[in-house]
C-alpha cells in the first residue's frame, strides 16, 4: 500500500509555476530520491507534503489508519501529528537550547501535559517528563549524539547538527520522514555514516523520501527516484534507469549533452 | 569566591531581607520601595513570556496591569469582596482579555504585533479615563480597602473570645504578601519553564517554522502564553489596588510598559531570574538617584536626564542584559541531574 | 545563578537603606511635592517659585529660631505611583515636619493614606478635586490634609453665575480637559447653568498634552454657541483660543484659575481678547503684601505671577507660620494650622485670607479677570 | 462642517507623515524603531526658536539651518548611540532608543523649561495666517497650505532621493540585504548615518511646522507626535516610505472626522482602534510587502 499520493500537484507564487501538474506516489517503507537540478521545485514540494505551503491545485493523500486521506491544506503541527516529520535545507534547530531539549520539543506532539500538569507537577506530569527525556536519550543513541546531551545545539559542528535535527524529527515518531539535502556540508566520513543512519530509519519502518545532490548517496541507498526540473516530473523510476534517461541528463546537463 | 560561602552569604542576606520589616528600625520609605519593586518583579516576570519565551515585542503589558487592577479597585468598592477572592477573579479577567486580544493578533508578525498590544493598552486608558460612570475616570478611584485576613468566623466557632482579623496597615503586612506573591510567581514560572509548555514556547521564539515542523500549535501556543502573561499582570494590578488603595488611569500610561519592558531586557530576555534583579535595578535607580542628586548638588530636575544615560549605558555594556542564559530552570530538574549524573559515570 | 541574581537584587534594596538615612542638621526642614520633570513640570515650576521665595524671605530674617529652612524638592511626576513612593519617603524622614503639595489631585490622593498614618501636616496649593475633602482625616479623625485652594464645585458654580447675570450669555459651549481638574469644573458648572436656565450646545473633552482642538471646535462652532467654556488649563487653553479664532468663532471665552498664567496671553496673543477668567485673588486688588510679592517674583524669576505661584507661597507661608508658633513638630503644626477656622483667625496671604473648615478645605472669594489689550485686568464687573 | 474636518485632519496627517518617514526609513534599513525621532522633532522647533530669538536669522534660513542641525543630531544618536549595538539583540537597541529619548527630552527640559512657549510669530509673514480659500464652509489659511505645499515638496524630494541618486540606491540595497550591500562595497554605517541624517532633517520640519501652526513648543511634546507618527508608520507598512505618507494622512483624517463625528473622549482611540483593524486585516500595512520566510 502507498503512504502518500501525490496526484497532479501545482503550487504557483504569483507567476511562478514552482510545481507543475507533479504526480507520484510512495510506497510504505521505501527510500524514495527526489532530484533534480536547483529550483526544480523539490523543497517546494517538501513543504507542500509537510504543510508549510499549501498547493494552488491537486491532491495529496496520505495513509491513515489504513485508509487515504487528503491533506491539502493541514498545518505542519497537524501534519507533524499525523506522521510527517522533516528536515531542513538549512539546518534550522533551537541553537539556543541544549540538545536534549531540542529532542524534548521533537516529543511534543506525542505528549500532553498542560499548563495545570506543569504548574501542580502532577504524578502523571512527572511520569511524563521522564518517559519524555527516556525517549529522547534513545534518539539521542540512535544517532550518536549522546555525549552532547547537555550542549548548546549551536555549538555543534554542522555534520552533528543535521544529525541533531534529524533525531528531532524522529522523536516525533513519524511514518514518513522528509530528509531535505541531509548530506549537504559533509565530508566523505559523515556521509557514510549518514548513510548508515538512513538504512537504520529505514529499518525502523520509517518511509524516507530523500532530496539530495550527492548523486552517489541517492543511487546507493534509493530503490526509485522521481526527478523533477523545473516543477515539472520528468522522469520516475530505478537509479539505472534515471542514469540512462536522456531527459535527466539534459536537465543536470544542460542540451546537446543527451545526444552525445 | 567559594561556592558553600557564597550559597551561605545568599541565604543570609535573604534572611535578612526576610527579617528586616519586623525590627524597629526599619525604614518605612525602604519597604514602600520594596514593596513597590516586588510589585515590578512579578509583573517583569510575567512580561517575559512574551518577548523572552516566545520572542514577540509586547508593547502594552501595562494594560493588562490596568485591567486586573481596575477589576480588583471595582470589586473592592462595589461587593467588599475579599483580596483572596479578587485575585483569582482578576487574573481570569487578565487571561480573558489576553485571549481576546491575542487570539486574532498573535499570527502577526514582529513589530505589527508589537504596535497593536501597544494600541491596546492605550484604548485601555483610555477607557479607564473615559467611561466614568465605571471608574470615576480621571477622578480616581479612592477609598479602597487594604486587604484584610479575617477568620473571625472560625474564631468565633473555636473560642468566643478569639477575633482573628487582621486588616494591612503599613507596608510590613504588603511587604510579607508581596514577598508570599513574588516567590508564586517565581515558582509557577520556574515550572512551566521547563515544561513541555515552556519547550514549547522557547521553540517558538528560536525558530517557529522548527516549532511548528516539532507539532507545536503556533498560535495557541501564543495564545496561552498571553494569557498566563495578562493574568500575572492582572494579579500584580490586584495586589497595586489593594496596596496603594487608589487609583487612577495615570497610574497606566505606556511609559509603565517600557519601563518594564527594559526590566526585561536588562535582566535577560527569556531569564525570569533576570527579571527579578531588572525590576530591582530600574526602581531602586529611580530612588537612588532622588537621594543622591541633591547630595551632589544637582537639581531635582537633572533625575531623568540621569536615569535615560544609565539607561542607555547599561544597554551599551550589558547588550544581552545581566544574565543572557535562557531554559536555565531545566537546570534544577531532578530527572536531568540525575541523567547528568548517569552519563558522568558511564 | 539564582544566588547571583537575589544577591544583587537585595543588594540594591540595601543601597537604597544606607543612601536613604537621615542626615542631621541644624535646620528645619519642609517637603515640597510636586512634578519637577515630565510633562506637568511646568507647573511644578510655579509652585517652585512660590515656595522658593517665601522660604528665601523667611531664611533672609533669620529663619525660625535661628534656625534656617531647608527645603527637600521631591519629584512625582504628577504620578499616583511615584506621589505614593515620595509620601512614603516624606513620611518616614522625622525630620521634614511639613508638605506643601501635591500639585495634582490624583497624585495627592495616592499620596494621602502615607501623610495620614503617619501625621505628616500638608498644604495643597492647587489640588481642587472634591474627592480630597473625604480623605482628609485620619482614623482618630484629625484632619491632617489642608488645601489653600477652592474647590471646583465653587469655582464652576460661581462661574455660571457669572455668565449668567454680568456677561449676559445664554447659549454655552463647554469644552473641558479630561481629567479630575476639568470634569470637575465642567461638571459643578454645568449643573449650575442648567439650573440657572442656561442653554448648554455642546459638551466636548480633550486631553491634556494635545495640541489639535480643530475637530472638536469644529462642531462646537456648528452650534453657534455666544460663549465658550474652556475648563482646563492655560497651555492648551490657549492653543483652543487660538484654533477657534482661526476657525472663524468670535465668542467670549471663559475659564478658572488653570487660565491664570500671563503664558496665557503670550501664547494665545490676539485670540486671547475676551477671555473671562476666575482668579483666587487679583494683584490689582491685592493689599500692599502683595505688590510687594508681585514686584519681587517679577525681579527674581522675570516673569509675571500666577495663581499656583501665589498660592504656594501662601501653602508655604501657612506652614512656616505654624512652625513658628507651634514648633517644629507634626502634631502641635497640625493643630495649629486646624486652629485656623475661621474668618477672625484667618491666614492673610498674598491670595486674600485663608482659613479652613473641618476637612481641611478652604472658602476664599473668587474675582474674575479678563484680557483686554495683551494683558490681565480685572473684570469690570465683581461679583460677590 | 465635514470638509473643515478633511482639512483639519489633513493638515494634522502631513505633519504625522513627516515624521512617520523618519521612523520608516530608520526601521528599513536597521529594523530599528527609533523612539527617539520624536525628541528630535521636538528639538528642532526649539532650535528654531532659539536661532530666531538669539540670532534674530530669517525664517527661511532658520528651518534651513535647524535641518541641518537635527540631521546632525540624527547622525550623532547613530554613531554614539546605536552603531555600537549593531550587532547586539534588536531588544537591546530599542530600550537604548528609549533611553535616548527619555535623556533628550529631559535635556531640552533642563535648557529650555519645562513651560511651553509660543512661537516667534513677528518672524513669519503675517499673510500666514489670513485665509486663503474657502472651501464649502471651511477656511483654508495660507499657513494649512504652506504646510501642504511643504510637506508635498519634501515627500517628492525624499522619493527623489531615494529612488534616483546613487545614496538611495544604497539605502535601498541596505533594506533588502544588509551583508549583501555590504559585500558589494556599500559603506553600510555612512547609508546608515545618512539615513538618520534624512529622517531628522525631515521631522525637524515637521517640528518647526507643528510649532508655528499651534504656536507652542514644549519638551514633551516629541513624545504624542512621535508615537503617533510611529503608529502612522505601521499602519502605512513599516519599511515602506510612500506607506509612510500614506499611514500618516490616514491616521490624522481618521482621528479628525473620529473626533469630529464619534467621539473627541476616544479621539486617539479611534487612531489606534483604525490602526489595529488595518493590521488584523492587512498584517503587513498598507502598503508593506508581507515577506514570506524562506524556508
Amino acid at each position: 500500500m502507498n503512504i502518500l499520493d501525490i496526484d497532479s500537484l501545482t503550487m504557483r507564487f504569483g507567476g511562478l509555476l514552482a510545481l507543475a501538474d507533479v504526480s507520484f506516489h510512495v510506497a510504505r517503507g521505501e527510500i524514495l530520491g527526489l532530484i533534480g537540478p536547483n529550483g526544480a521545485g523539490k523543497s517546494t514540494m517538501f513543504n507542500c507534503i509537510s504543510g508549510v505551503l499549501r498547493p494552488t491545485e491537486g491532491d495529496m493523500l496520505f495513509e491513515k489508519d489504513g485508509k487515504l486521506m487528503r491533506i491539502n491544506g493541514y498545518k505542519p503541527e497537524k501534519m507533524t501529528h499525523f506522521g510527517v516529520a522533516r528536515t531542513f535545507q538549512n539546518v534550522r534547530l533551537f541553537s539556543a537550547l541544549t540538545v536534549l531539549d531540542n529532542v524534548r520539543i521533537g516529543r511534543h506532539c506525542r505528549t500532553k501535559a498542560n499548563f495545570f500538569g506543569a504548574v501542580l507537577r502532577t504524578r502523571s506530569q512527572k511520569e511524563e517528563e521522564q518517559r519524555i527525556v527516556d525517549e529522547s536519550m534513545n534518539w539521542l543513541k540512535f544517532v550518536d549524539l549522546e555525549k552532547f546531551v547537555f550542549n548548546t545545539a549551536g555549538s555543534l559542528s554542522y555534520g552533528f547538527q543535521r544529525k541533531l535535527e534529524i533525531a528531532r524529527s524522529l522523536a516525533t515518531e513519524p511514518r514518513l520522514l522528509l530528509l531535505d539535502e541531509p548530506a549537504a556540508g559533509m565530508n566523505p566520513k559523515e556521509t557514510k555514516s549518514l548513510i548508515d543512519l538512513i538504512h537504520k530509519i529505514s529499518d525502523l519502518g520509517v518511509t524516507v523520501i530523500l532530496i539530495e545532490h550527492d548523486m552517489k548517496l541517492v543511487m546507493s541507498i534509493c530503490r526509485r527516484l522521481v526527478v523533477l526540473d523545473h516543477g515539472i516530473k520528468i522522469a520516475e523510476g530505478g537509479p539505472r534507469e534515471i542514469r540512462a534517461n536522456p531527459k535527466v541528463i539534459e536537465a543536470y546537463l544542460g542540451r546537446g549533452a543527451a545526444d552525445a | 569566591m567559594n561556592p558553600n560561602l557564597k550559597t551561605t552569604l545568599k541565604y543570609l542576606l535573604l534572611a535578612a531581607v526576610f527579617v528586616y520589616p519586623l525590627f524597629s528600625f526599619a525604614n518605612e520609605y525602604v519597604l514602600h520601595v520594596m514593596v513597590l519593586i516586588m510589585i515590578y518583579m512579578v509583573l517583569a516576570m510575567g512580561l517575559n513570556i512574551i518577548p523572552g519565551f516566545c520572542g514577540l515585542l509586547d508593547l502594552g503589558y501595562v494594560g493588562f496591569y490596568g485591567i486586573g487592577a481596575y477589576t480588583a479597585g471595582l470589586l473592592t468598592i462595589h461587593f467588599g469582596l475579599s483580596f483572596w477572592v479578587i485575585v483569582p477573579l482578576a487574573a481570569l479577567n487578565g487571561a480573558i482579555w489576553g485571549v481576546l486580544l491575542g487570539a486574532p493578533t498573535l499570527r502577526l508578525t514582529g513589530d505589527y504585533f508589537a504596535i497593536v498590544t501597544f494600541g491596546f493598552s492605550e484604548l485601555v486608558v483610555l477607557f479607564l479615563t473615559n467611561e466614568i460612570w465605571l471608574t470615576r475616570g480621571p477622578l480616581g478611584l479612592p477609598g479602597i480597602d487594604p486587604v484584610i485576613i479575617d477568620f473571625s468566623w472560625l474564631s468565633t466557632l473555636i473560642h468566643p473570645q478569639w477575633d482573628w482579623y487582621w486588616e494591612f496597615i503599613g507596608p510590613q503586612p504588603y511587604f510579607y504578601l508581596g514577598l508570599f506573591l513574588v516567590a508564586l510567581v517565581y515558582v509557577i514560572m520556574g515550572r512551566m519553564e521547563d515544561s513541555r509548555l515552556g519547550r514549547a514556547w522557547f521553540a517558538i521564539r528560536e525558530d517557529s517554522i522548527a516549532a511548528s515542523s516539532c507539532g507545536v500549535n503556533l498560535l495557541t501556543y501564543k495564545v496561552i502564553g498571553f494569557a498566563i502573561s495578562a493574568a500575572i499582570g492582572a494579579v500584580a494590578g490586584a495586589f497595586l489596588a489593594r496596596w496603594t488603595m487608589f487609583l487612577s488611569p495615570d497610574m497606566f500610561k505606556f511609559w509603565e510598559s517600557f519601563l518594564i519592558l527594559c526590566m526585561v531586557v536588562l535582566g535577560g530576555l527569556g531569564n525570569f531570574k533576570g527579571s527579578l534583579v531588572g525590576a530591582a535595578i530600574l526602581i531602586a535607580l529611580g530612588e537612588v538617584l532622588r537621594i543622591i542628586l541633591p547630595a551632589l548638588n544637582l537639581p531635582t530636575e537633572t533625575r531623568f536626564l540621569a536615569y535615560g544615560m544609565i539607561m542607555v549605558l547599561m544597554m551599551r555594556f550589558k547588550p544581552m542584559g545581566f544574565f543572557p542564559a535562557i531554559a536555565t530552570q531545566s537546570r534544577k530538574n531532578p530527572i536531568l541531574i540525575k541523567l547528568k549524573k548517569d552519563l558522568g559515570s558511564s | 545563578m539564582i544566588g547571583k541574581t537575589w544577591l544583587k537584587a537585595v543588594m540594591a534594596c540595601c543601597l537604597v537603606l544606607v543612601l536613604s538615612t537621615p542626615a542631621l542638621a541644624e535646620t528645619i526642614r519642609i517637603a515640597v511635592a510636586s512634578p519637577f520633570t515630565g510633562a506637568l513640570a511646568g507647573y511644578g515650576d510655579n509652585v517652585k517659585a512660590g515656595v522658593t521665595l517665601k522660604v528665601e524671605e523667611i531664611n533672609a530674617q533669620g529663619g525660625i529660631d535661628g534656625k534656617q529652612i531647608r527645603v527637600e524638592w521631591m519629584d512625582e511626576q504628577c504620578e499616583p505611583r511615584e506621589a505614593a513612593t515620595v509620601s512614603a519617603r516624606i513620611a518616614q524622614n522625622r525630620n521634614i515636619v511639613g508638605v506643601v503639595g501635591h500639585l495634582c489631585s490624583s497624585a495627592h490622593l495616592a499620596a494621602l493614606p502615607n501623610y495620614l498614618r503617619h501625621g505628616v501636616p500638608v498644604i495643597a496649593p492647587t489640588t481642587t478635586a472634591v474627592a480630597i475633602s473625604e480623605q482628609s482625616k485620619d482614623r482618630a479623625g484629625n484632619t491632617w490634609a489642608f488645601r489653600v485652594v477652592y474647590r471646583d464645585d465653587y469655582q464652576g458654580e460661581f462661574l455660571a453665575e457669572y455668565v449668567n447675570e454680568v456677561l449676559e450669555l445664554k447659549n454655552i459651549a463647554v469644552f473641558y480637559e479630561n481629567n479630575d481638574y476639568g470634569i470637575g469644573l465642567k461638571n459643578a458648572f454645568v449643573g449650575k447653568a442648567k439650573d440657572l436656565g442656561l442653554n448648554i450646545v455642546g459638551e466636548e473633552a480633550y486631553v491634556s498634552g494635545a495640541s489639535d482642538f480643530n475637530p472638536q471646535l469644529t462642531r462646537l462652532r456648528g452650534r453657534n454657541p455666544d460663549g465658550l467654556f474652556i475648563s482646563g488649563y492655560y497651555p492648551e487653553g490657549a492653543l483652543i483660543a487660538g484654533q477657534a479664532d482661526g476657525l472663524g468663532m468670535q465668542v467670549a471665552k471663559f475659564g478658572a484659575d488653570g487660565f491664570d498664567n500671563v503664558d496665557y496671553i503670550n501664547l494665545a496673543g490676539s485670540a486671547a481678547e475676551n477671555t473671562y477668567l476666575t482668579v483666587p485673588f487679583l494683584a490689582d486688588a491685592a493689599e500692599g503684601d502683595a505688590q510687594e510679592f508681585l514686584q519681587n517674583f517679577r525681579e527674581r524669576f522675570n516673569r509675571e505671577v500666577d495663581w499656583m505661584s501665589a498660592n504656594a507661597y501662601d501653602a508655604a507661608g501657612i506652614l512656616l507660620e505654624a512652625i513658628a508658633e507651634a514648633g517644629a513638630d507634626r502634631a502641635k503644626i497640625r493643630e495649629y494650622i486646624a486652629s485656623i477656622n475661621s474668618p477672625e483667625n484667618a491666614y492673610h496671604g498674598i491670595a486674600g485670607m485663608t482659613y479652613f473648615n473641618d476637612v481641611g478645605d478652604t472658602l476664599k472669594p473668587a474675582f474674575v479677570k479678563m484680557v483686554k489689550d495683551g494683558e490681565f485686568v480685572a473684570a469690570p464687573v465683581q461679583f460677590e | 462642517m465635514f470638509e473643515q474636518q478633511l482639512i483639519n485632519g489633513l493638515t494634522l496627517g502631513m505633519i504625522y507623515a513627516l515624521i512617520a518617514v523618519g521612523y520608516t526609513m530608520v526601521y528599513g534599513v536597521i529594523q530599528l524603531i527609533n523612539f527617539a525621532h520624536g525628541e528630535i522633532f521636538m528639538l528642532s522647533a526649539f532650535l528654531a526658536v532659539t536661532f530666531i530669538t538669539v540670532f534674530g536669522l530669517p525664517i527661511y534660513v532658520v528651518i534651513v539651518l535647524t535641518m541641518g542641525c537635527c540631521a546632525l543630531i540624527g547622525v550623532m544618536l547613530d554613531i554614539f548611540a546605536y552603531r555600537p549595538l549593531r550587532q547586539s539583540p534588536r531588544l537591546a537597541a530599542l530600550i537604548t532608543a528609549i533611553g535616548m529619548s527619555i535623556f533628550l527630552q529631559n535635556l531640552a527640559m533642563i535648557i529650555w523649561g519645562s513651560r511651553p512657549k509660543p512661537f516667534v510669530q513677528d518672524a513669519l509673514p503675517a499673510f500666514l495666517r489670513t485665509t486663503a480659500l474657502t472651501v464649502g464652509d471651511a477656511n483654508i489659511s495660507w499657513l494649512q497650505m504652506s504646510i501642504f505645499g511643504t510637506a508635498s515638496m519634501l515627500m517628492i524630494a525624499l522619493f527623489l532621493i531615494i529612488n534616483k541618486t546613487r545614496v538611495g540606491t544604497a539605502m535601498r540595497a541596505l533594506s533588502q540585504n544588509r551583508t549583501g550591500a555590504a559585500l558589494m562595497g556599500i559603506n553600510v554605517n555612512r547609508v546608515i548615518s545618512f539615513t538618520f541624517a534624512l529622517g531628522s532633517a525631515m521631522g525637524a520640519v515637521a517640528g518647526i511646522m507643528v510649532a508655528i501652526y499651534y504656536n507652542t513648543l514644549y519638551p514633551t511634546m516629541g513624545y504624542v507626535a512621535g508615537v503617533k507618527a510611529f503608529a502612522a508608520a505601521v499602519l502605512g507598512g513599516i519599511g515602506s516610505v510612500p506607506g509612510a505618507m500614506i499611514g500618516g494622512i490616514v491616521l490624522g483624517i481618521a482621528e479628525a472626522l473620529g473626533a469630529g463625528y464619534i467621539s473627541s473622549l476616544y479621539r486617539d482611540g479611534i487612531a489606534y482602534a483604525v490602526m489595529i483593524a488595518v493590521i488584523i486585516f492587512r498584517p503587513s500595512g498598507i502598503l508593506g510587502k508581507s515577506t514570506v520566510e524562506k524556508v
